[in-house]
C-alpha cells in the first residue's frame, strides 16, 4: 500500500466519522464541526486522486489541488454562515438546538435583509 | 541523511502525539489550550525536517504559516476562556 | 522508503484519533480545540501528498480561522442551555452502521483505481509557460479555471451578505459583534503589536511567491485576515461598522479588477477572462494583489460575524 | 567537509529530538498546569532551536538558512507571549488538574 492510498483510506474513515457526528449529535455547533470533518475527508480523497495522477514531473495533478483550495475557502464561508445562523437562532429563541420538543417561541420576523 | 531526518521527524511526531494525548486527556480547559502551542513547536520541527529530507523548500513556508496560525489559534483559545460575562451587556443591547 | 511509510502511518493514526475525539468529546470547547489541532495536523498530511499549496491553505483556514470562528460561537452558546439529550442507542447504532457502509464504499473506490488514470497535469504543464507562471496550481486557478476563481470570490461576498443579513433591522450597517478580549492585558497587546508586521510581510511574500512556487492570494489573504482579527481582538483597533465605504470598496476591489481584466480580455484576446499574449503574468499578479486584499477583508468580516451594535453618533 | 557537516546535523538534530522527548515526559509527569506549561514551552522551544541549528548546514544558500532562523525566532517570540497568556488564564481559573 503506498502513501496516497493510506491517506485516501483515512479520508474515507474521516467521512464516516463526520457523517456519524452529523447524524447523532444534537447540538448545531457540533453538527457544523462534524460537517467540516466530513468535508476535510472528502478533500483528502481528492488529494489522493491528485497524487495518483502525478505526471509531467509534478507531485500531483494541479487541477484537483486547485479545486480543493477553492473548496476549503468556500467551506469556511459556509461555516461562517452556519454559525451566524445558529447564533441568530439563539438570539431569537434563547435555545441552541433545533429539536422539536418544548417549542419556545419561534418567531421568524426578525431579520429580513 | 534523508532517512535520518525522516526518522527524526517521525520521532518528533510520536512525541507530539504523546503530548497531545497527555494534554487532551486532562479535564481542565487550561491544559487543552496548550495543544496549539505543542503543534506550533512540534509541527514546525516536523515540517522543517521533512523539507530538508525531501529537498522541497516550499515546505518551509508551510512551517512558517503553521507557526503563525498556531499563535493565532492560541490567542483564540485564551480569548474564549476569558470571562464570558463581561460581554453579556453588549450582546443584550444589540439584540 | 519504509521509514517514510512508518511516518505516514503514525500521522494517519494521529489524525484519525484527533478527528474521532472531536466527534466523541463531551464538551464543545474540547471538540473545537481538537478540530484546530486536527486542521494543523492535516496540513502535514497535505505536505505528504505533495500538495503544498493545499497544505498552506489548510494550515491557515482549517487550523487558524475556523478555530477562531467556532470558539467565538462556543462561548456564546455556553450561556444558552441546549438540550443535552444525545440520540438514543438504536439510532446511534444504525447511524454507525450507515456511516461504516459509506466509509467502506469510499475505501473500495480508493482501493480499485481506474486502469487509465485520468489526468490533466500534462496539459497544464504544456501551456503553463505561455502564462509566465511557474506554479501549476496558480496556473489552474488564474488561467485555466479563472471563471471558477472569480465566482468563488463572488461566493465569499454572497456568504458575507448572508451573514450580514442575519442582523436585526435595527442594527443594519452597524458594528460586527466580534468578541474582543474581555480584560485588556499588556501581554496580548504586545503580541498584537509584534505579530501583525510579521504577518503582513508573510502575506506579501505569499502573494508574490504564488506566481512561481506554492502560495498565492488565498493564503496571503487569510494571513491578512488573521492579523486584522488579532489587532481587533486585542483592542488596538476598533471593529469598523459594515457601512464604512472603504470597507466595502476593499471588499469588491479584487473581484471588480478580476472582472474588468476578464472583460478586457474579450476585446484584446477574443475570450472572456483570457489574457493578451505577453501580458499574462503582470495582469495575473495585479489580480492576485487585489484579490489578496479582498479575501483578507472578506474572511476577517466573516469571522467577525453579523453586526450587533449601531455606531455611536 | 561534507561528512563533518552531516555529523554535525545528525548530532544536533538528535539533541533536538531528545529535548522534545524531555518536554513530552514533562507533559506526562508534571503535577499541575503551570509546570506542564513550563515543560512544554521551554523544552520544546529548545528542541526546535536545536533542530533548526542542525538543519542549517543542509539549507541551500544563506537566504534559506536565514528563513529557518527567522521561523525559529517567530516561534520563540510568539510562544513566549502565548505562554504568558495561558498562564494568565491558569491564574484566572485556578490551577486544577
Amino acid at each position: 500500500m503506498n502513501a496516497a492510498t493510506l491517506f485516501g483510506l483515512s479520508g474515507a474513515a474521516l467521512v464516516g466519522f463526520g457523517l456519524y457526528g452529523l447524524v447523532t449529535n444534537p447540538e448545531p455547533l457540533r453538527k457544523i464541526l462534524a460537517f467540516n470533518l466530513l468535508g476535510s475527508g472528502v478533500f483528502l480523497v481528492f488529494g489522493v486522486v491528485s497524487r495518483r495522477a502525478a505526471a509531467s514531473g509534478l507531485g500531483g495533478d494541479p487541477v484537483p489541488q486547485a479545486m480543493v483550495i477553492t473548496a476549503i475557502v468556500v467551506a469556511f464561508a459556509a461555516t461562517a454562515m452556519a454559525i451566524a445562523l445558529v447564533l441568530r437562532l439563539l438570539q431569537e429563541t434563547g435555545r441552541s438546538t433545533l429539536s422539536a420538543d418544548n417549542s419556545g417561541g419561534t418567531n421568524t420576523d426578525g431579520g429580513n435583509s | 541523511m534523508a532517512s535520518f531526518l525522516i526518522g527524526a521527524a517521525g520521532f518528533v511526531l510520536a512525541m507530539v502525539a504523546l503530548g497531545l494525548i497527555a494534554i487532551l486527556w486532562r479535564p481542565a480547559d487550561v491544559d487543552h489550550m496548550m495543544a496549539a502551542q505543542l503543534l506550533g513547536t512540534g509541527g514546525v520541527a516536523i515540517l522543517l525536517l521533512l523539507a530538508a529530507a525531501t529537498e522541497t523548500p516550499p515546505i518551509v513556508d508551510v512551517a512558517l504559516l503553521l507557526a503563525l496560525f498556531a499563535a493565532f489559534a492560541a490567542v483564540a483559545f485564551v480569548r474564549s476562556a476569558s470571562d464570558p460575562e463581561s460581554e453579556v451587556p453588549e450582546t443584550a443591547s444589540g439584540g | 522508503m519504509t521509514i517514510l511509510s512508518v511516518f505516514d502511518i503514525g500521522l494517519v493514526v494521529l489524525i484519525l484519533g484527533i478527528g474521532a475525539s472531536t466527534i466523541a468529546a463531551r464538551e464543545a470547547f474540547a471538540a473545537v480545540i481538537g478540530f484546530v489541532v486536527y486542521g494543523l495536523l492535516l496540513s502535514i498530511a497535505w505536505v505528504r501528498l505533495s500538495a503544498v499549496d493545499v497544505a498552506l491553505t489548510e494550515a491557515a483556514i482549517g487550523g487558524g480561522m475556523t478555530g477562531m470562528l467556532m470558539l467565538g460561537a462556543v462561548v456564546r452558546l455556553r450561556l444558552a442551555k441546549g438540550s443535552d439529550t444525545r440520540a438514543s442507542l438504536p439510532v446511534r447504532f444504525s447511524a454507525g452502521v450507515l456511516c461504516a457502509l459509506v466509509t467502506a464504499g469510499l475505501a473500495a473506490a480508493i482501493l480499485s483505481p481506474p486502469e487509465a488514470i485520468p489526468t490533466l497535469a500534462p496539459m497544464v504543464m504544456e501551456n503553463l509557460a505561455q502564462s509566465g507562471l511557474g506554479n501549476p496550481v496558480a496556473g489552474v486557478l488564474f488561467v485555466y479555471r479563472a471563471l471558477d476563481t472569480l465566482l468563488e470570490k463572488v461566493v465569499l461576498i454572497l456568504a458575507l451578505l448572508g451573514v450580514w443579513s442575519l442582523a436585526p433591522d435595527s442594527v443594519w450597517g452597524g458594528i460586527p459583534g466580534l468578541r474582543v478580549y474581555a480584560r485588556p492585558s499588556s501581554t496580548l497587546t504586545f503580541l498584537a503589536q509584534l505579530l501583525p508586521p510579521v504577518g503582513i510581510v508573510v502575506a506579501i511574500y505569499m502573494c508574490w511567491v504564488g506566481a512561481k512556487e506554492p502560495g498565492g492570494a488565498f493564503q496571503g489573504g487569510t494571513v491578512l485576515a488573521a492579523m486584522w482579527l488579532l489587532v481587533m481582538i486585542a483592542g488596538l483597533k476598533r471593529v469598523p461598522s459594515i457601512s464604512q465605504p472603504w470597507l466595502r470598496l476593499l471588499l469588491v476591489v479584487g473581484p471588480v479588477i478580476f472582472l474588468a481584466i476578464g472583460l478586457a480580455g474579450m476585446v484584446l484576446a477574443n475570450a472572456f477572462l483570457a489574457y493578451p499574449p505577453g501580458y499574462a503574468k503582470p495582469l495575473i499578479v495585479a489580480v492576485e494583489v487585489a484579490l489578496t486584499l479582498s479575501i483578507g477583508v472578506a474572511l476577517g468580516l466573516l469571522a467577525a460575524g453579523p453586526p450587533e451594535r449601531v455606531q455611536q453618533r | 567537509m561534507n561528512l563533518a557537516l552531516d555529523i554535525f546535523t545528525v548530532s544536533v538534530v538528535s539533541a533536538g529530538a531528545f529535548f522534545f522527548l524531555a518536554g513530552t515526559v514533562g507533559l506526562l509527569r508534571f503535577p499541575d498546569s503551570l509546570t506542564r506549561l513550563h515543560a512544554l514551552t521551554k523544552v520544546d522551544n529548545l528542541g526546535l532551536g536545536f533542530v533548526v541549528l542542525g538543519l542549517l548546514p543542509q539549507a541551500n544558500g544563506p537566504f534559506s538558512a536565514l528563513k529557518l532562523v527567522s521561523i525559529w525566532l517567530l516561534v520563540q517570540l510568539s510562544g513566549a507571549i502565548v505562554t504568558q497568556l495561558i498562564a494568565g488564564a491558569v491564574r484566572q481559573h485556578g490551577p486544577h488538574g
